[in-house]
């Protein structure tokens, strides 16, 4: 199993959720998170002084698939998160070595 | 409303003759009126009173927006608020007051064959430190606190627009508009009633605290202009209406607090005298009865929540109780108590039906501004018939109709004008980023988390 | 309250008769009551002004238990706290009013044998535009302003109910209780010392505005309902206190302050005059002294948590503030400056140490309200004889015991059949999940993150 | 304010020789005074309305600030207002008062050579039901209520200064300071223009209700303070100015609307009477005015931030309203709607120019206090010149500067003995935790995230 | 080492820790997340308008223990944070390479 | 790649940022946390009432990098927040197998 970590615009999550519930992902968690990259930088100005906005809301979808379903599931993702405007965000994949089903103890493939 | 003076005149006339007797036998009935200037100083001390608890509510407005409005668009919506009413304030020295009270000199229409068009100059108050005889008005108040008093009334008309259009408008647009509303659209249409023009005289409306005059009126521009903006971004997909919840309920439940202590001062001070044991004893009525209305409006919502959803819905409870005050507000004197809780009542009700009815009908009024101000306000000008024998039928809906055509079909045309030369609407991109980030450059929240994208 | 009316009528008599010198002799005295009817506007203005402080009152409570409860119970909190101003708003109406003012008509006892239970009937206002002969006591003020004043006073008593009880109490049968409360419990015990009743007229029990006719009330069915409800989920786990810190500290700050403004409507309302030197002078009295004792409140609380714990506490710092309102409330108007706020300032110390006795019993106050309403209630209304050589130890511990067990007993009654017939309280899964998903399907704050989980 | 005595004394007793003419003469002109002692129940009424609002005032500068802090320091913030205002109800009682009000028993000076320093002694309030004659000042108002309506003065002044020294100066230290402000400092410099003193007499000081006595005095001290504490940590680095947003802006929208609301009875109390025609209608044009000019300052400072830094700045129309307010305050009586809104605007326009110019020099106010009350009141203070003739620039700028001199001088003596003595800042530590979680031990928002560490 | 990251009931928070404490976890990280998965869905309806619910407030731990530990922790967060229904939450396990303690510059299980 | 987790001392944050851009790194993930650990303990009273506070607000970057990155990244995360005092926090260095950027759909080394 993988976990796959993606960080996308926030507006885009509830396009991204049917999307992966529309190819049978069947769980997620998501986070809050700001973000530094390219996006950031621009300057803003509060009672007149001028400041650097370095980070960008973000959200963060944490995932856990089946090997088999990894490809489509990050296909899925940066299709749909795709704006073609910097910060459109980053998707990373993480080996994960076992699961677990808090409920019914099930294990690995079955917990998810 | 300055069109009583004639009748308080007249009684204080009255005082003024009966008093030789007064004090000479103590068992003679004394004068209803108090006696020398108290009156003038009792009637102004009313407006000065009921004026700062109508200030008040621009406060309610904006806390109850603040607080319906999603987190990214909070700092916005306060923006919109303080400045819409700081505009009406200049918008109605400028033209507004003698447009709405031309006392007599009509620049269209005359008292007699009726009043279309009121008077244009600006705002002038009695010098400083005036003795009876330079009074404009020995036997009403002081014209300072009467144009005190009126402004605020028109700055609650433009306070009722930023909720509707709220989470999408832009700031300067919206501003624009508001100028146009407080200077000319709301004074012109008040002419018509208050200021002793055509309805009064020839219709005989009776319309005490503005049911129409100030919350339809609202409703009616608010109506408008979110009909040319058109619905939030996602409100409405495919056939869904998609709830954007609002961001800080204790806020929007403050605001609507704030409203209900405001409005004592709205229909209260509507009497417009309180010199005499019958005005006072009358505002009192007043008082009370627009505190029952308004619980009757929260009782209804919360009763009929509960039963259409199996959960009662504090947003509409707000809205109810904000309702129930806007049902009674054109005739808060004459109903009984009981008569005063069913008509708030009936407001509740109908705020419940109407807020889903206008998603139905995908116009997108983020706080319930139209169902509160415009139908609860037509609700509240017919129910006038039922309680005040001056009242027709036909003067009231006739009375609404006019109002509402003019309003409706002026702000609709302003709204297409500003859309065409300046665009009224932040773009999606901006929409989707929040209006405190994309227009403002600030948060409302910095510190409190990013939800609002989660919806 | 309104028992004093014999007095002034005095009082305006005698300026009627002393009215044929005014004028003809400028340097005789002039009357001490101001002439004609001006006296009758004046209180009846009092009324008003004090009436519209007493409703922001409620805001205030709403206010002061939003910013106490989690999160996860906030929505729920305004919920209640505008639907029980909205009962108390229709149930003294239909009953309560009569019930506290039989104006003579008891239905059990006489004003001479002493009163025990007022009379039943809706409340009646006068009519529209009365003159003096049609007014129900032109030697007092009128009575859609005594009405409204009176309301908000037991609106108050129901607002200190709701926080207590926060977090766990279903909604519907807290509003039952509420009804009961403002449509009976309230009114009838009132109606004892404040529409002349026996406590007042045997006992000559001394409560000016109701440190215990309506704080000590609010506290008691507060204690009852406590008992019979539970501590919350969590609160009290093997011997240890377990804090649940209120979500939303300027939002309790801005409810004490609200409280602490409308307390001056509250106290200087209840002199139920100012048509005179001596009585506008009286409520000047009572608005500083007022203040002073809240200031002893707050300045007690922080030193007292500083030296105890070695830091200030907020919380404590805006209950001692209420305490010490609470504590002056019996008699604000004898006491000097200096002993006002002596006097608010043991208010002061007594929340600091019995907010935690209470949790020491296992009793679950959510906000302190038993503290600042019940134990400050009970020490202001003893405090009455250091000032007002009116007041007996006895009287006035009497009254507080005869109050004390009638509503405690007609209050954990009415819990306990609720309890047997609905229940009152919400499902463990419920609490954790927060009253306001469970029981309403939203929240009050949904982008502002879930932290209250973290407790 | 209280020399207006003698004007209305002689207006009064006009009326009462007047008198023996009224009522016999229908057609007479009835006296411009109200007869009997309306005068003094009017006058006091005001003193009271306008005390409570003025008090709200205090909750107005909680919200503003603890909305313009971040999180983690709001539960402090609050805990300074409510502290501050009930240290400043003690310290005017023991000492303020009198030093204030000397009534010519002056300790240092005399009426006639001018008065330098007031009289010693605890305020004392008249006796309870007084009659006619035992009235302090029968031309006047009760003693009580103008204590109540002083008092809400001198509280102001040191809510100023709790909002410029925010985030990181100590509790006590602070407090302390407010004892000595509200008891010694305030009330002295009070006393130069308001208890008839030197400023008054000799130098035909003008202001009306204390753009400089009240407002500039508090920005005086607020100043000391800021120079004696230095900037907090991290706002100027390596010569960049590093803001640190307001945590919560609605609230302190709240604040500005509240303080708006407030300054009604600031401006318009200090008429000092509403007894007579030409005084409510003088109250009146106050009203009017001061309402004008916070709307002026709003239009400015949107309008000039738009145009500088093509976004508006929600906090600087907030400051814009209050800095209209202040610059009004000198002289709200005689300007008219225009030249009130234009002196309003002129103030909007010095706050949106010197925010940034205290940054550059690296004074750190957090909530703009000082470029609203001193700069602010500075300007207003010589604007009196343009509508007031019995004002000359060099009473107002010599007036000013006296005043200015001695707090400033005064304060920043105490600030460094209590740095000496306790130390009046934070560790950087503590200060960086917060000073909700290092010197209260609880949190403002504990469940609303920590996002002020992102700063 | 690895890293457990644990997805349960926010109110089981309190619980789990203790247990954690009592099997000597010296230290964890807490955040909040909105959960996907089976236990959403349900609708609520606001203000007259219906609407499903997606998202759930969940809390999610993340510990590094020893690869000795794992199996106790793992059982332990299962056990203590099992209701037996939908929602109960999952656990997953994932190889860490190296961990540093920043004040010592420790490293590795000496970091933990 | 290495995702690099660093729990740090929240007011740490701007200064561990600004190091890490100096050396060259270029975005990073940001979240609240709230920590438990050997820090945790302290009690405080609230209304009368003590308590334990074992939960203290920290911060958390995670930071995808190459693997000839990883050290000094680390190296610069740990002097950086490093104060010596206790809760200053940790770093952890996980695996990450894929990484692709939303925008580009770039893979990898040229995702970061
Ligand atoms: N090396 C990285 N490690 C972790 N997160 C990153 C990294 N680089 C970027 N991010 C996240 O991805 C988001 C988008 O990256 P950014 O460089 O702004 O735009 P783009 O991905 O289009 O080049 C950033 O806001 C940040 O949250
Ligand atoms: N595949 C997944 N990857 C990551 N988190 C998941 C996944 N599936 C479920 N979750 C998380 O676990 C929580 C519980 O899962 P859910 O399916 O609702 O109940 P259960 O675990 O009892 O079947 C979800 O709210 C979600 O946060
Ligand atoms: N085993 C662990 N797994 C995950 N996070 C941990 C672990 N131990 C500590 N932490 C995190 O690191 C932070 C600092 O650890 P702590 O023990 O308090 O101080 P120190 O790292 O200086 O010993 C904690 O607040 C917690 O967030």
């Amino acid at each position: 199993m993988k976990l796959i970590i993606a960080i996308i615009k926030p507006f885009k999550l509830e396009e991204v959720r049917e999307a992966l519930t529309g190819i049978g992902v069947q769980g997620l968690m998501v986070s809050e998170v700001k973000g530094y990259g390219r996006q950031s930088g621009h300057t803003e100005i509060y009672r007149g002084a001028e400041y650097v906005v370095n980070f960008v809301p973000k959200i963060k979808l944490e995932i856990v698939v089946s090997d088999d379903q990894v490809e489509r599931v990050v296909e899925t993702i940066s299709t749909t998160a795709r704006t073609g405007k910097i910060g459109d965000g980053k998707v990373f994949i993480i080996n994960v070595e076992q699961a677990v089903r808090v409920r019914t103890d099930e294990r690995d493939e079955d917990a998810l | 409303m300055k069109k009583l003076n004639l009748v308080t005149a007249v009684s204080v006339l009255a005082t003024l003759v009966a008093a030789p007797a007064f004090g000479q036998d103590a068992t003679a009935e004394p004068p209803v009126v108090v006696p020398g200037h108290s009156l003038f100083v009792f009637n102004t001390l009313l407006f000065l009173i009921g004026g700062f608890l109508v200030m008040w509510m621009a406060a309610g407005f904006c806390m109850l927006e603040a607080g319906l409005v999603r987190s990214k668009n909070v700092a916005m919506q306060c923006t919109k608020n303080i400045s819409l009413f700081s505009i009406a304030a200049i918008g109605y020295y400028l033209i507004g007051y003698n447009l709405m009270y031309p006392l007599g000199n009509w620049s269209i229409g005359t008292d007699e064959t009726g009043g279309y068009l009121g008077a244009f100059g600006l705002a002038v108050l009695e010098a400083v430190g005036i003795g009876a005889d330079d009074a404009d008005d020995i036997s009403y108040a002081s014209t300072g606190s009467d144009y005190f008093f009126q402004l605020m009334f028109c700055a609650a008309t433009a306070s009722i627009v930023s909720g509707a259009l709220a989470e999408r408008i832009k700031l300067w647009p919206f501003l624009i508009f508001t100028l146009v509303l407080t200077a000319v659209i709301y004074p012109i249409q008040a002419s018509w009633k208050w200021g002793g023009g055509f309805l009064d005289t020839q219709y005989g409306f009776q319309d005490f605290a503005g049911s129409t005059v100030v919350h339809s009126v609202g409703g009616w521009a608010a109506l408008a202009g979110a009909i040319v903006l058109g619905a939030r971004a996602g409100k409405y997909k495919d056939g869904r209406v998609n709830p954007m919840p609002g961001s800080n309920l204790p806020l929007a439940t403050l605001g609507a607090f704030i409203l209900w202590l405001g409005w004592f001062g709205f229909n209260g001070g509507s009497q417009l005298a309180m010199g005499s044991v019958g005005d006072v004893a009358d505002v009192s009525r007043i008082f009370a009865n627009t505190n029952a209305a308004a619980a009757g409006g929260v009782v209804a919502a919360i009763l009929l929540t509960q039963f259409l959803y199996g959960k009662v819905d504090l947003t509409m409870a707000l809205n109810g109780a904000l309702a129930g005050l806007v049902s009674i507000t054109a005739e808060p004197l004459q109903p009984t108590l009981g008569q005063a809780t069913l008509i708030g009542a009936v407001g509740g009700v109908i705020v419940v039906f109407t807020v889903p009815m206008l998603d139905k009908m995908k116009i997108d009024d983020v706080v319930g501004a139209i169902p509160v101000h415009l139908f609860a306000g037509i609700w509240g000008t017919i129910a006038v018939v039922l309680t005040n024998g001056d009242a027709t039928i036909f003067g009231q809906l006739f009375s609404i109709a006019v109002v509402g055509v003019f309003v409706f079909a002026v702000s609709i045309v302003i709204w297409f004008i500003l859309n065409a030369v300046m665009g009224i609407r932040v773009t999606e991109e901006e929409e989707l980023e929040g209006l405190d980030a994309s227009e403002l450059g600030l948060e409302a929240y910095p510190e409190f988390g990013k939800g609002s994208q989660f919806i």
